[in-house]
């Protein structure tokens, strides 16, 4: 018989009655749409046990305490650990998406000579070549750090060892100057302070250990804990410290050394402070012409700052005046002022960015990218992500975030002694090496900074001083060995000094400082990292919250 | 010529006189072209994803969604004469009854095949129907649509059945005739379904609280928008019919229905929208006064961003409302073709002005304090899908209106649509 | 029109087989366990009673699921018998310290979140009410997953009809409300998607 | 025993760092996509800069983070949701939104008056090696659908499933902070039960200058917010903030010494 067109379409409209009585086209429906639920293309989380690890930050010198969520071996979630003695739980927002920076496209990943790749046997024999020819200088950024003494060790047999200094350990050298105490071991009793006289230092912006501001103003503005604080912003701007500040003063830009020289004018001339002090050769009138305030609004300045103490005065760079105000204000070695934690007296040459005479520069991940030293040497550079080109020879692929077994030292302007550990946490996806591990693999007999973290934490256990802060709170002396102090700390466990005596520094300040003295550096990142956590870069753009990437230079 | 000559004659009604197949198809090659490019960049949204699009998260609705209210409008003609003719009897409007159907079945198909693309997950279009939230405007809108979509179909069949050699299959014409008893009935439900569509669109907009400028106080369970879209709707469907009729007409020079249909369809169109033009004002005016200063926006808040001024209000409601109800109405105006037609075209425009600006104006206009007004220009991917709808109709039609009577024509062709 | 019948019923019964016969064997994929596992043996021969004494809950209460190897180690540190099964378990997964790639019958998509602490804690649930007779079974039956949504069968069930289905054949979302219906235990949509 | 979770955001302590943000991109996966803009992008916590509009010294910011506001009646995105994506969690007051269910017509974007709602306009992805840092119990989203903040329901769930294994029926309150709360270094951002009389946050809810986001359009929003200032309060309602901002800048100055004195 002949299958005819007819045929075909009948024999279509019952293959289609039958096909809705089957499962097919019900199940391709509900398929489908699951398919579109679960897109193959499309990552999702690991499973697997979670833990929670706790450990020190080190992406800038403040250590501040974080608590790493790890599922299945990889750090998944940062968050502020609220036991930390100083940080009590802050953190900076940079660090909450660190744990994705190890990730950063920038991350560099192999050793690179003149921008293409070389293998880490090759730089270990260019840098002990450079080392039989002639000096070397090793710059640190973050010194304290056990890795720094192995840097200082290496140093001292081949040249010398260098620090660069964030702008608010520059801030503490004047004092350094006057008093020969070094400014690695000045910080401010914040806890104490009741007025806070801040010339452009961004305060509640990511200064210092940005938790332990914050979170002190927070409380203490809102009056909630004594003593009661105002911060008065002395800024050219409506910053994010001015903007809550309990006063902004709005001045020239630049001129806060001429205003604070105003302030201890007026405050010296109507014995408004028990101490004296030179007085500035600045007149009021003068410091309001270049001010862009007028005289009365300085002078009612200087007399509210005083009603209400122990006031202290931030600069946010070297300014020397700033310094001077808070020398005449009597605000140095005094409760609620600018304290001496540390007893060391050890003073490091600052580095300076043109360095001559060297066969070769050394660079620990912890110098900030836009520190680039000018010099025709061999430069060595360490570093975890790549920035923007800078003339460096070699670039050493560095440990990232939570990968690298270091100490962390007390913060730059704490006024307290602190002392944690960070264990490695993350494992690095490829061959990484600190700069120190890097310095005792080409000269065997230095000490690593393993050895040197082991002996840190028997010298720690032998003072039986202070205590040791973890969920609980336990003296040094109540602790059974050195071994569980180091245990302990590896573990995340932050050891804390007593608070600073307030014993009075000798500040020999003959005459006032002249304006112009230490002019601000052309670096300013405490945050050593060229990148910012992918996150966050994103989010800052998205949301306007931050014209320019901050904390990048 | 006749017929007969064409190559295509065999498929053309007979005695009906067509261009010849080189010219008909020299006029659809553009828009094939036009649907062509429409369908690349549809297809171009649906496998890179809406980022193809110019809408962001706070323009999150934009052309597609004014074209889709504006067209579904337009085809409110199709439900609302076969109201007139199969409800109410009026037999003298019988001759734009398919026209209708096919235009009806243009724009609801259209705007279906739009939102496919729109939504960010069509293979999730059933969930609508597995789990439906009662409470959502849309779902009542993607409910009725779907259903009247069918309706449609069913009502096209017949005609597309009635082609010359379609015909010639028995079991066809069997189906058809069969089918076309059931078209008043059709007719009925195709009213009841767009009654409410038409509504649920407008209510799309009333409902949301959150947007000051859309937000309507409630007549019954619906805001007062449902009704508006109702009426806007049915007042103007008629002019885009006479529209549609009066541009085919011109571009085959021939004359297609008598003066006197015209006439009706505009005096309906002419009285429904003063109907129309009345409610929008009284309702506007509720609006200003009482429900959007209620929620705390002044009435001054959304007219001082350009170009949404008062202009845009008034141009609504008089330039292309009460002038154009003036023109449809009033016999020495509707007399004359170019004024029937033109308070036709002004009809048209203020539909979709009002679809315009309760989709786009509402989303641009700020809410929060410390919100900017907004601006959106869409992508050529929206662009090309919108034009890829408008040569998908005018191609639809053209066929329609070559292969099948849709028109009576003197005696034979039309006897079933007159249905005796 | 007879004709028109029969054209009419053979495509019809085209359709029928197609859908019924010819469908599931094409939707679905076959695979093999790496191991073929007798949870009826080590109940009998290691003298396990409980479930959870190898599928424990974590100190935080997550299920920790199928067993990390050590736990197999624990006894099968060097092979026990002569079986195919125990020779590549030892060579390939214990000496070589590798986990057993195992296919989890019971794996939901990544957004399901399900909680065992709180069903067989707070709810009382026995392990069979959702997982049937698993834990008798005398081989590692093949594993079965959807070509489009990529789910295993067992969480569709078998039948395609699902009509009479045992308990455990069948793990969708309707099994879930189902069941929470008839205890009246109100969960939102997050109550178990994440 | 229902709760009512809310929040109540003390403005005067934003000091606008964004640690809110990150915290809750890094908690939910969001991914950091180059191509999103300010308009495309995902930012479920949303801070947003507030001026009094002065130049000079007269001139006042603020910040204020913007999230879900988990509106309490006739929620405006559940009610238009045409599929059930959205509902309002009985238990909680959370309002959920389900991505798996949702079918990307963003109705309920144009719905929600404070922009808290977000479409994935693209395929969420990392760069190489980063998905290993995606957050367990939070799936990541697919494109074109629609997501917003859900009041870090991942923790909520490790808190009912800890209370469980302890055997307890309801969660400890210790358990359960969302990412934003927890990483706020001023603790500007304070969570709690509002249904709850005894919790400080509820207290606070109900404070001289606690305020809420267009109260008046009466989708009783459960995100509080709170400020001495005068200027920042009239941010809360349209048309108010017309009032002189130079005086409402002297009232808050104002203010606040009577607060600190």
């Amino acid at each position: 018989m002949k299958f005819s067109r007819r045929d075909l379409l009948v024999w279509g409209a019952g293959a289609a009655a039958g096909l809705v009585v089957t499962p097919v086209p019900w199940k391709l429906l509900d398929d489908t749409s699951k398919w579109s639920q679960n897109w193959p293309w499309i990552p999702q989380p690991a499973r697997g046990p979670v833990q929670v690890k706790q450990s020190a930050c080190t992406l800038c010198p403040n250590g501040c305490g974080v608590k790493v969520r790890m599922a299945s071996g990889w750090p998944v979630g940062v968050a502020g650990v609220a036991s930390h003695p100083v940080t009590r739980g802050a953190l900076c927002p940079l660090a909450f998406g660190a744990h994705q920076l190890n990730w950063h496209p920038d991350r560099l990943r192999t050793v690179r000579h003149h921008g293409s790749p070389a293998s880490w046997d090759d730089a270990r024999a260019a840098f002990a070549k450079a080392c039989g020819e002639g000096r070397v200088v090793v710059i640190d950024g973050y010194p304290g750090r056990a890795a720094s003494a192995v840097l200082e060790a290496f140093a001292e047999r081949r040249g010398e060892y260098r620090v660069v200094r964030g702008a608010e350990t520059r801030a503490l050298t004047p004092y350094e100057k006057w008093s020969g105490v070094p400014a690695e071991s000045f910080g401010y009793d914040l806890e104490n302070a009741s007025t806070i006289l801040s010339f452009g230092a961004p305060v509640l912006d990511g200064w210092g250990a940005p938790g332990r501001f914050t979170r002190l103003w927070a409380e203490r503005a809102a009056g909630q804990v004594d003593p009661l604080m105002r911060i008065i912003q002395i800024e050219s701007l409506l910053s994010r410290s001015a903007g809550r500040a309990y006063q902004w003063i709005s001045i020239r830009s630049g001129s806060e050394g001429i205003l604070a020289a105003g302030i201890a004018r007026v405050l010296l001339q109507e014995k408004l402070v028990k101490t004296g002090g030179p007085i500035p050769e600045v007149t009021l009138d003068e410091a309001a012409l270049l001010t862009g305030l007028d005289a009365t609004a300085i002078r009612e300045l200087a007399r509210t700052i005083v009603v209400r103490g122990p006031v202290i005065a931030i600069a946010n760079d070297n300014n020397p005046s700033v310094a001077a105000l808070n020398v005449v204000l009597g605000a140095v070695g005094t409760r609620g002022g600018v304290v001496r934690r540390s007893k060391t007296t050890k003073v490091y040459a600052s580095a300076d960015a043109a360095i001559a005479s060297a066969r070769a520069v050394i660079l620990d991940s912890s110098v900030p990218w836009n520190f680039v030293p000018q010099t025709d040497a061999e430069v060595f550079r360490f570093a975890a992500w790549n920035g923007s080109p800078t003339k460096t020879d070699w670039f050493l692929p560095a440990p990232g975030f939570l990968e690298e077994r270091t100490d962390v030292p007390t913060a730059p302007t704490s006024g307290v002694e602190t002392y944690a550990l960070a264990a490695s946490l993350a494992k690095a996806a490829h061959k990484t090496q600190s700069c120190a591990e890097f310095l005792v693999s080409v000269d065997p007999s230095l000490s690593s900074a393993e050895k040197i973290i082991h002996t840190r934490c028997a010298e720690l256990f032998h003072a039986k001083r202070g205590n040791l802060h973890s969920r609980e709170e336990t003296a040094v002396a109540k602790i059974a060995s050195a071994q569980k102090l180091e245990e302990q700390l590896w573990s995340g466990a932050v050891w804390l000094g007593e608070p600073a005596s307030g014993e009075s520094i000798r500040c020999a300040l003959k005459q006032w400082p002249a304006a112009d003295a230490g002019s601000p550096s052309d670096w300013t990142a405490s945050w050593a990292a060229p990148v910012m956590p992918p996150l966050a870069s994103k989010l800052y753009q998205e949301s306007g919250l931050r014209e320019s990437q901050r904390r990048n230079a | 010529m006749s017929s007969a000559a064409l190559a295509d004659g065999r498929w053309i009604a007979r005695g009906e006189e067509r261009v010849s197949l080189p010219r008909f198809l020299a006029w659809l090659s553009p828009w094939v072209v036009v649907l062509a490019i429409g369908v690349y960049a549809a297809g171009l949204c649906l496998y890179y994803g809406l980022n193809q699009t110019n809408m962001d998260n706070r323009f999150a609705f934009g052309l597609w969604i004014f074209l889709d209210l504006g067209i579904i409008a337009l085809g409110a003609g199709a439900f609302f004469t076969g109201f007139l003719v199969y409800i109410l009897k009026r037999a003298e409007l019988r001759p734009i009854l398919n026209t209708a159907v096919v235009v009806g079945f243009i724009c609801y198909s259209g705007a279906v095949a739009i939102l496919g693309i729109d939504v960010g997950q069509p293979l999730r279009f059933w969930f609508t129907f597995w789990h439906p939230n009662t409470h959502s405007m849309l779902t009542e809108v993607t409910f009725c649509i779907t259903c009247y979509l069918t309706v449609l179909c069913l009502e096209y069949i017949p005609i597309v059945l009635r082609n010359r050699q379609l015909r010639k299959l028995p079991s066809f014409l069997v189906f058809e005739h069969q089918l076309h008893k059931l078209v008043p009935v059709l007719a009925g439900v195709g009213t009841l379904l767009s009654f409410f569509h038409q509504g649920s669109l407008g209510g799309l907009y009333g409902v949301l609280r959150g947007r000051p400028f859309a937000f309507r106080q409630g007549v019954f369970i619906w805001p007062s928008t449902f009704f508006l879209f109702i009426l806007s709707a049915i007042a103007t469907g008629p002019s885009f019919l006479m529209l549609v009729t009066a541009t085919v007409e011109s571009v085959t020079g021939r004359r297609l229905v008598s003066n006197d249909v015209f006439r009706r369809l505009g005096l309906i169109s002419g009285v429904l929208l003063g109907i129309y033009v009345a409610a929008k004002s009284i309702d506007t005016l509720i609006w200003l006064n009482r429900t959007s200063p209620s929620e705390g926006f002044a009435a001054w808040q959304y007219y001082i961003y350009k170009p949404f001024g008062t202009p845009v209000l008034f141009a609504e409601i008089v330039l292309f409302g009460l002038l154009p109800a003036f023109l449809l109405t009033f016999r020495r105006t509707a007399e004359r073709r170019g004024w029937l037609l033109s308070g036709a075209a002004l009809a048209c425009c203020g539909i979709l002005m009002n679809r315009f600006v309760m989709t786009v104006q509402t989303l641009a206009l700020p809410t929060l304090p410390f919100d900017e007004f907004l601006r959106y220009t869409p992508s050529w991917q929206e662009i090309a899908s919108f034009g890829g709808v408008i040569a998908y109709g005018v191609i639809v039609y053209s066929l329609s209106y070559r292969y099948l009577p849709l028109f009576p024509k003197s005696g034979g062709e039309n006897s079933h649509v007159s249905g005796n | 029109m007879k004709r028109f019948l029969l054209m009419f019923g053979l495509g019809f019964v085209v359709a029928l087989l197609a859908g019924w016969v010819a469908f599931p064997r094409v939707l679905y994929v076959q695979k093999q366990q790496p191991l073929e596992f007798r949870h009826k043996t080590h109940a009998e021969k290691s003298g396990v009673a409980e479930c959870s004494e190898c599928h424990a809950l974590r100190d935080d209460g997550a299920f920790a699921g199928v067993p990390a190897m050590e736990k197999c180690t624990s006894c099968h540190a060097d092979k026990i018998g002569e079986s195919k099964a125990e020779a590549t378990l030892v060579d390939t997964y214990v000496k070589l310290g590798h986990e057993t790639p195992w296919l989890v019958y019971a794996q939901q998509p990544a957004n399901v979140w399900f909680s065992h602490a709180i069903h067989v804690k707070r709810g009382g649930l026995k392990c069979e009410d959702c997982h049937g007779k698993f834990g008798e079974s005398d081989h590692a039956k093949i594993y079965e997953v959807n070509r489009i949504s990529g789910y295993s069968r067992d969480i569709s069930g078998h039948s395609m009809t699902r009509l009479r289905r045992a308990p455990g054949d069948g793990m969708t979302m309707s099994d879930c409300e189902g069941c929470h219906r008839t205890r009246h235990i109100e969960v939102g949509c997050l109550g178990c998607h994440q | 025993m229902s709760a009512r979770y809310g929040m109540v955001i003390d403005l005067d302590r934003c000091t606008g760092c964004g640690s809110c943000m990150v915290a809750c991109a890094a908690e939910n996966n969001v991914p950091a996509l180059p191509q999103a803009t300010a308009r495309t992008g995902l930012t479920p916590m949303l801070v947003r800069r507030l001026s009094n509009g002065l130049e000079g010294n007269l001139g006042r910011e603020a910040f204020i983070p913007i999230l879900c506001m988990h509106c309490e009646h006739e929620t405006p995105c559940v009610h238009v949701c045409p599929q059930q994506a959205v509902e309002v969690d009985a238990a909680t007051g959370i309002v959920m939104q389900m991505p798996q269910r949702c079918l990307g017509c963003r109705y309920c974007m144009t719905a929600c008056p404070y922009h808290a709602r977000y479409f994935n306009w693209w395929d969420p992805s990392w760069p190489a090696g980063m998905e290993k840092s995606l957050n367990p119990g939070v799936a990541s989203r697919m494109r074109g659908v629609v997501e917003k903040c859900n009041l870090c329901h991942a923790r909520f769930h490790a808190a009912k499933e800890k209370a469980a294994a302890a055997g307890r029926r309801e969660i400890d309150a210790a358990d359960y902070i969302p990412a934003c709360v927890e990483a706020c270094p001023t603790r500007a951002i304070r969570f709690g039960n509002l249904a709850d009389p005894n919790d400080p946050v509820a207290q606070e809810a109900h404070s001289a200058n606690a305020f809420r986001l267009l109260a008046r359009i009466g989708t009783e929003p459960k995100v509080y917010y709170k400020s001495d200032e005068a200027w920042v309060r009239s941010m809360a309602e349209p048309g108010e903030q017309s009032g002189s901002p130079v005086r409402s800048a002297d009232n808050s100055r104002n203010q606040s010494e009577v607060q600190h004195v």
